[in-house]
């Protein structure tokens, strides 16, 4: 049975391929079936291995070929399954199909359909490789794949320039990461002499010592991807611009899967970070240093999806902290519950934007309460969840990765001092959302409710928001035992609390009004500070400047091919040698004997001083 | 003592005679003049043990050649404008260049003849003994300046019966325009 | 009689200042009756040279290059001038410089 | 005699090609075809009673009897000339490349040939036939004369059915060459009179030249011929300017076959010669080598991004991707080496279909700026999606075979120098700079209205055939290289054993 497995992405990338081949004469109803059957049936093949999995929990190790074999480099095709690779497979294929569900409601009128569902196959299938790779070729081989298909359904709507913009943009800030992993692999491939996961991290154990030089490259290579995947600092400005996509692709690759392959990077290869305990460390002020500036961010940002894309950016901080104090099994727990609720909260406003002629802006929304219900509580149970009020799935993980982060030795209190102001920053941009969307005064009228097929998925991810915090994933044999001891008490109640009093401060100062803040907001300072979250810390307009108008001005500057001038100087050389002598052939006999004088004399007066011995 | 005084009075005589030949504006005063030169020549060539030479030079250089060129130079009668013509040509601008670089060219040639030593010798050689080698290991040579003299008899009878044909020839050529007009 | 000879380098001397001559008026005149004169002049030089050459050797060799380069000359006159009747005829003029038309 | 006889068949079919246009003018392109195919069909036919071929036993570079094929025949025995053409796993698969790809282009200007169509086709079998033997050619003096063979009518191409710069763009490409050859002509004389001073024979055999004895000092300097004709071929940085004009401005199948084949003969001229010949000389040369492949990479990239012209862009592109082979050549190691290997395989389809593409649309559209493309996705949706897939190869998607050749050939190179590697991996952030930016401006973006009114008939039944071809040849390199690596590992293994 488990040998199967091999049958859980091939399926999605079957149905990809036919429905690329089908060039769009297939009926829709057929394409939907194709789309969310072959993912809908992935699904299925992980749950029943996840129960076989829970019966007799073991490894499985398979390879299929042997991908290329030159000398001892001879990565194969063949996936590693463990728990790990279950929790993922599982919210890879289980949120997936909702996902894909909901898409068939969401992109009816649309023409391309068959298009749409060939990438979205396409990305489940490459996702699915990404996470079940026993060796990092193949890893890479699904990150780059998962990038080519986010950087496809980003740009779904070609015809409009600003959607391939950003989905150039997404592809290749993430290029930059990758390219930085690939260096990471050819290091780590270079000195250790594998690719394999398991006996890498084996080799890596036996030769290198915890605190050496070449653990650390490696590991901030690899670091240098994952950042990029997972759109974190400095890397992380193409996700808010993805948001160009079609809103269900941003529920499952910009929220639910695909940026969190970073995260899963670095917890499957845990074993180099634990001999590099620097780029622990740095993962741990990456996460909390984006989770905060993008959690500013979100506060100020007025189009819904680019609200969520920041709140993504945040929470995937948050897995990033926890990667860092090595609350590994904290850290994937975040992951998957932060699947089910951001996956909710894309689709809610999916759903919204769907309903509401593709509007974005919040501030044009209002009062949809009644309008919407499954959305409204779809919305209330993932903002609840995201901003962790107790007994949502979010509490029980954020609540596991901020008290682990307050045990890290040294900046363990500070680590923990800035997540709450993260927590508490959340809870207020969560709200602010549900506050301005859902209350208060009808402001464009929804015309239409959601069908069926957009308020399953909603409901099921509503529940999964709500237990999942209930979920014990089966990790303990993949990561080491955190081995700190309780904190005390009060810790604990402040970590508690603090989201509650975000939403507080939520309800006064955006639905109650008690809580004035235009003066603050509209004094000199307060402007520029909006602006400048409002910008996301201006680190595009930085990068603009930095990166892309320099390397504009250096191929224009360039475009006239400087080489080629070189070559153009023999050129204009000869052609005036060329003037010059044909000046020359006058025509007239006088000059012509002249010259052969001038010639003769000249070749005397050599000959005389070569040899005067010979006269 | 006699040869000496005759040679260097002859060697004068050639060399002021061929500047003012390669000087004059008229080309009959030119051709005389080289004619002188030619002749003084001879005298050098006698005097240097050569008579057969002499002879030749004379006969042949003096005689035939320049005949030649006095036959053509009536033929195209130059007349006055020309000599007007060849005035103007010998500019002081037109010699400066050409001078210096013969004068160079004979810097160097003097440079190389410097060390040719010795005299002359006294003896004559005959005619005979010219001949022997002529018709001895030369003969091939002899045969190549037949076929030389043969070619250029050839050749300058063709130019210069078209010189004499002329009429008709622009007869011909007027022909031809006419039909292309 | 020795010391009392014709020295062979003033003989050449005498060659070479022709030819220097010869080589000069080539070069300043534009007509081309005096340019085929100082050929002739220089020719001339060139034999001289030939004949004093031999005659200090005693050899007959000199002489037959003299004869030899005679030849030449005559042939070249002839041609030569055929040539300056056709120029005549073809130009209205005996300046060289009018017949330029290999002027690059 | 095979190998004489797959050439003899091009020659000859290039004489019957031409002929043939007086039966019709569309003869010429059926016999092309033909022609090409019967090659291809009695290349593998003989193959296919060889032993298994996955199974080649390692051939000694001096031992001719331990290769593939070998054929050799007196042409001038005074000076040691003969007509040596030997096969080994990398010759083999070069020459199947060049047949499949000739195929294809011989397809790829089924119908944007106007003029002599006979004449055409018949420059294009030549072109094949010339470059047949520079693969197999292992008598020195017979290399070279392949080598000008295959310029000519190449040339011709150029020149006659060019576009519209075509006489500057020949041009350029005939001098580049031709300087560079002689260049190499001088090393071959120079370094079989070094030979014949050693053992007293003449001899322009490669089995006979390899190991030749001379000192340090004129092995650098005959080496460095061999080197300059080998890179202008390729080309590498700064010898490649020849390149963008000239892929530009040749027809379709001549773009190709420039892309495809030509530029592959430089990359296996270093493999062959360059560097066995001279071993000493090339390993010192190795870092201005790897550093012109490094800037050659980085250089076209951002030269391509900087072009507006299609065909230009993809022209600049493969100056880009052949620093990849350079780098991996010069690394010495057999995993860049056979990353070399791979990417003129690799960079051979990917390239080539991008030209197709290329010329569909200047046929369709008749420009081939890019300022007056947009939006042709939605008239031709499967072109975009061929085009697509084509300029995601060109990236290095994993998957697909350029990918496997770059990151072979990234190995291989970390391995002797990794500063060298992180500036040559910076290609391929640039490579999907310059790769996006040219599906934007062409498939995707607002559709320009004055394309609508033209009526863009998508790729047809012939034109997706050769497409899927390829890409079907791509994808098996990228997932499952290993028949086409084992085929060149022994070849590659015997040569690393040849240098200190």
């Amino acid at each position: 049975m488990r040998e199967l497995i091999w049958l859980i992405p091939l399926i999605p990338l079957l149905s990809s391929v036919t429905l690329m081949l089908s060039s769009g004469k297939f009926p829709r109803l057929l394409i939907g079936l194709l789309g969310v059957g072959s993912v809908g049936s992935a699904a299925l093949l992980t749950l029943a291995l996840g129960l076989d999995f829970m019966a007799n929990p073991e490894v499985l190790q398979l390879t299929l070929w042997t991908w290329m074999q030159v000398g001892s480099f001879a990565p194969g095709v063949a996936f590693y399954f463990d728990g790990l690779t279950l929790v993922m497979m599982s919210v890879i294929t289980g949120v997936g199909f909702l996902i894909h569900l909901f898409s068939t409601e969401f992109m009816e009128d649309d023409v391309s359909y068959a298009r749409y569902f060939a990438y979205l196959n396409m990305f489940v299938a490459a996702m699915l490789v990404l996470v079940m790779a026993d060796n990092l070729l193949l890893l890479y081989l699904g990150w780059e794949g998962v990038g080519v298909c986010s950087y496809l359904l980003v740009g779904f709507w070609y015809q409009n320039s600003a959607n391939g913009q950003a989905a150039r943009k997404a592809f290749i800030v993430t290029r930059i990461g990758d390219t930085a992993m690939a260096l990471g692999l050819l290091l780590l491939f270079t000195e250790l002499g594998t690719l394999n996961i398991q006996s890498m991290v084996g080799a890596a154990n036996e030769s290198w010592q915890v605190g050496d030089t070449l653990p650390l490259i490696a590991c901030l290579l690899l670091l240098g991807g994952a950042v990029g995947k997972s759109a974190q600092l400095p890397l992380h400005t193409w996700l808010p611009d993805a948001m160009a996509g079609p809103t269900p692709v941003s529920a499952l690759i910009h929220a639910a899967t695909m940026v969190t392959a970073g995260v899963y990077l670095i917890a499957r290869t845990h074993g180099l970070f634990l001999l590099a305990p620097t780029a622990m460390l740095v993962v741990a002020i990456i996460g909390i240093t984006t989770s905060l500036i993008a959690a500013f961010t979100a506060l100020m940002q007025s189009d819904i999806k680019r609200i969520l894309a920041y709140s993504t950016i945040s929470q995937i901080g948050y897995m990033f902290l926890a990667l860092g104090v090595g609350a590994w099994t904290a850290g994937i727990f975040h992951l998957m519950t932060h699947a089910f609720f951001k996956a909710l909260l894309f689709l809610g406003s999916g759903a919204i934007i769907h309903c509401l002629h593709h509007e974005h802006n919040i501030f044009k929304m209002g009062g949809l309460r009644s309008k919407m219900p499954v959305t409204f509580w779809s919305f209330m149970i993932g903002s609840a969840a995201l901003a962790a009020l107790p007994m949502t799935s979010g509490f029980f993980s954020k609540d596991q990765i901020l008290l682990e982060a307050y045990q890290f030795p040294d900046i363990g209190p500070w680590l923990w001092f800035a997540g709450l102001c993260g927590a508490l920053l959340t809870a207020m941009y969560s709200f602010r959302l549900v506050f301005v969307v859902f209350f208060g005064q009808v402001k464009t009228k929804p015309d239409k409710d959601t069908g069926w097929r957009m308020a399953l998925p909603l409901s099921v991810l509503c529940g999964l928001s709500l237990v999942g915090g209930y979920f014990i994933i089966p990790v303990e044999s993949v990561f080491p035992m955190s081995t700190g001891t309780h904190p005390a008490h009060w810790v604990e109640y402040v970590s508690i609390s603090v989201p509650l009093v975000g939403l507080l401060l939520a309800y006064l100062i955006f639905q109650s009004g008690q809580l004035r803040v235009d003066g603050l907001v509209n004094s000199a300072i307060g402007k520029i500070m909006r602006q400048f979250w409002l910008s996301g810390w201006g680190i595009d307009w930085l990068y603009e400047r930095l990166f892309v108008r320099p390397y504009y001005a250096f191929a224009s500057l360039l475009k006239a091919e400087p080489v080629d001038a070189v070559y153009g100087l023999v050129v204009t050389f000869n052609e005036a040698l060329n003037g010059w002598l044909s000046q020359s052939q006058t025509g007239r006999m006088r000059w012509y004997i002249t010259s052969m004088v001038a010639g003769l004399v000249v070749l005397v007066a050599v000959a005389l001083q070569l040899s005067p011995e010979a006269i | 003592m006699l040869e000496i005084t005759l040679f260097y009075t002859a060697a004068t005589v050639a060399l002021i005679a061929t500047v003012m030949a390669m000087t004059r504006a008229n080309a009959i005063h030119a051709l005389i003049y080289l004619i002188v030169s030619l002749l003084a020549i001879a005298v050098i060539f006698f005097l240097i043990g050569a008579p057969f030479a002499a002879a030749l030079e004379i006969v042949i250089y003096a005689g035939a050649i320049m005949v030649l060129f006095v036959f053509v130079i009536m033929m195209l009668n130059l007349g006055d404008k020309g000599d007007r013509q060849e005035r103007e040509w010998l500019q002081l601008k037109v010699w400066a260049g050409p001078a210096v670089l013969a004068i160079v060219l004979f810097i160097e040639l003097l440079y190389v003849i410097s060390t040719a030593e010795g005299p002359v010798s006294t003896t004559s050689v005959s005619a005979k003994e010219v001949g022997l080698s002529l018709f001895g290991p030369y003969v091939l040579a002899v045969e190549i300046a037949s076929m030389l003299l043969l070619a250029g008899l050839v050749g300058s009878f063709h130019l210069g019966r078209r010189y004499l044909e002329r009429d008709s020839f622009d007869v011909e050529n007027s022909a031809a325009r006419r039909e292309a007009e | 009689m020795d010391g009392l000879n014709i020295p062979l380098n003033h003989v050449l001397l005498v060659s070479s200042l022709l030819f220097v001559i010869g080589l000069l008026g080539l070069m300043i005149r534009r007509n081309i009756i005096f340019i085929l004169m100082s050929l002739e002049v220089m020719l001339n030089a060139a034999a001289l040279a030939f004949v004093g050459a031999g005659a200090h050797w005693g050899q007959p060799d000199g002489q037959v290059v003299f004869m030899l380069i005679l030849t030449v000359a005559a042939a070249e006159v002839a041609v030569g001038l055929g040539l300056v009747l056709q120029i005549q005829r073809r130009f209205k003029t005996l300046d060289m410089d009018h017949a330029n038309r290999m002027g690059g | 005699m095979i190998m004489v006889n797959l050439i003899l068949i091009l020659l000859v079919g290039g004489l019957l090609a031409m002929i043939s246009e007086r039966f019709g003018k569309n003869v010429p392109r059926i016999v092309a075809l033909g022609i090409v195919l019967i090659d291809l069909v009695y290349l593998l036919s003989q193959l296919s009673g060889m032993s298994d071929l996955t199974q080649l036993q390692a051939p000694i570079p001096s031992d001719p009897g331990t290769w593939l094929m070998h054929f050799k025949a007196e042409w001038i025995p005074a000076f040691g000339i003969s007509l040596e053409l030997a096969l080994d796993g990398i010759s083999l698969l070069m020459v199947t490349l060049t047949l499949v790809l000739g195929a294809i282009a011989v397809s790829a200007s089924w119908t944007d040939i106007k003029i002599r169509r006979g004449f055409f086709e018949a420059n294009l079998l030549w072109t094949l036939a010339g470059v047949l033997g520079v693969f197999m050619a292992l008598d020195l003096f017979l290399f070279f004369l392949f080598w000008e063979v295959m310029l000519i009518p190449m040339y011709f191409m150029i020149a006659i059915w060019g576009h519209e710069n075509r006489g500057y763009a020949a041009m350029k490409f005939f001098i580049f060459t031709q300087v560079s050859g002689l260049l190499m002509l001088i090393s071959i004389l120079a370094l079989v009179s070094v030979n014949q001073s050693a053992t007293g024979q003449w001899s322009f055999s490669y089995f006979d030249l390899l190991g030749t004895p001379m000192s340090e000092k004129v092995a650098h300097w005959l080496m460095l011929g061999f080197f300059i004709a080998f890179v202008v071929k390729l080309p590498a940085f700064p010898f490649h300017t020849w390149l963008p004009d000239a892929h530009t401005q040749a027809p379709t199948a001549g773009s190709v076959i420039l892309a495809g084949i030509l530029l592959k003969t430089g990359a296996y001229g270093l493999i062959r010669f360059a560097v066995p010949l001279f071993p000493e000389a090339a390993m010192d040369f190795s870092y201005v080598a790897m550093a012109l492949g490094a800037a050659g990479i980085i250089y076209g990239a951002i030269l391509a991004f900087g072009q507006t012209d299609f065909k230009r862009l993809i022209a600049y592109s493969s100056v880009s991707h052949m620093g990849f082979v350079l780098l991996g050549v010069y690394a010495w190691n057999e995993l860049a080496l056979q990353g070399a290997v791979m990417q003129m395989v690799a960079h051979g389809f990917s390239t080539a279909a991008l030209f197709m593409i290329a010329g569909a649309l200047q046929e369709r559209l008749h420009t081939r700026e890019l300022r007056e493309m947009g939006g042709l996705w939605q008239h031709m949706p499967r072109m975009g999606a061929v085009a697509m897939f084509f300029v995601l190869a060109s990236l290095g998607l994993p998957g697909l075979g350029n990918f496997v050749a770059e990151f072979l050939v990234l190995l291989g190179l970390f391995q002797v120098d990794p500063w060298m590697t992180a500036v040559a991996a910076l290609g391929l952030i640039a490579g999907a700079v310059y790769s996006l930016m040219l599906m934007q401006r062409s498939f995707h973006g607002e559709p320009n209205p004055k394309l609508t009114e033209m009526g863009l008939v998508d790729f047809g039944t012939r034109e997706m055939i050769t497409m899927v071809v390829m890409m079907l040849a791509l994808i098996g390199l990228g997932i499952y290289p290993q028949p086409l690596l084992d085929m060149a590992q022994p070849v590659l293994q015997s040569l690393l054993e040849v240098t200190p």
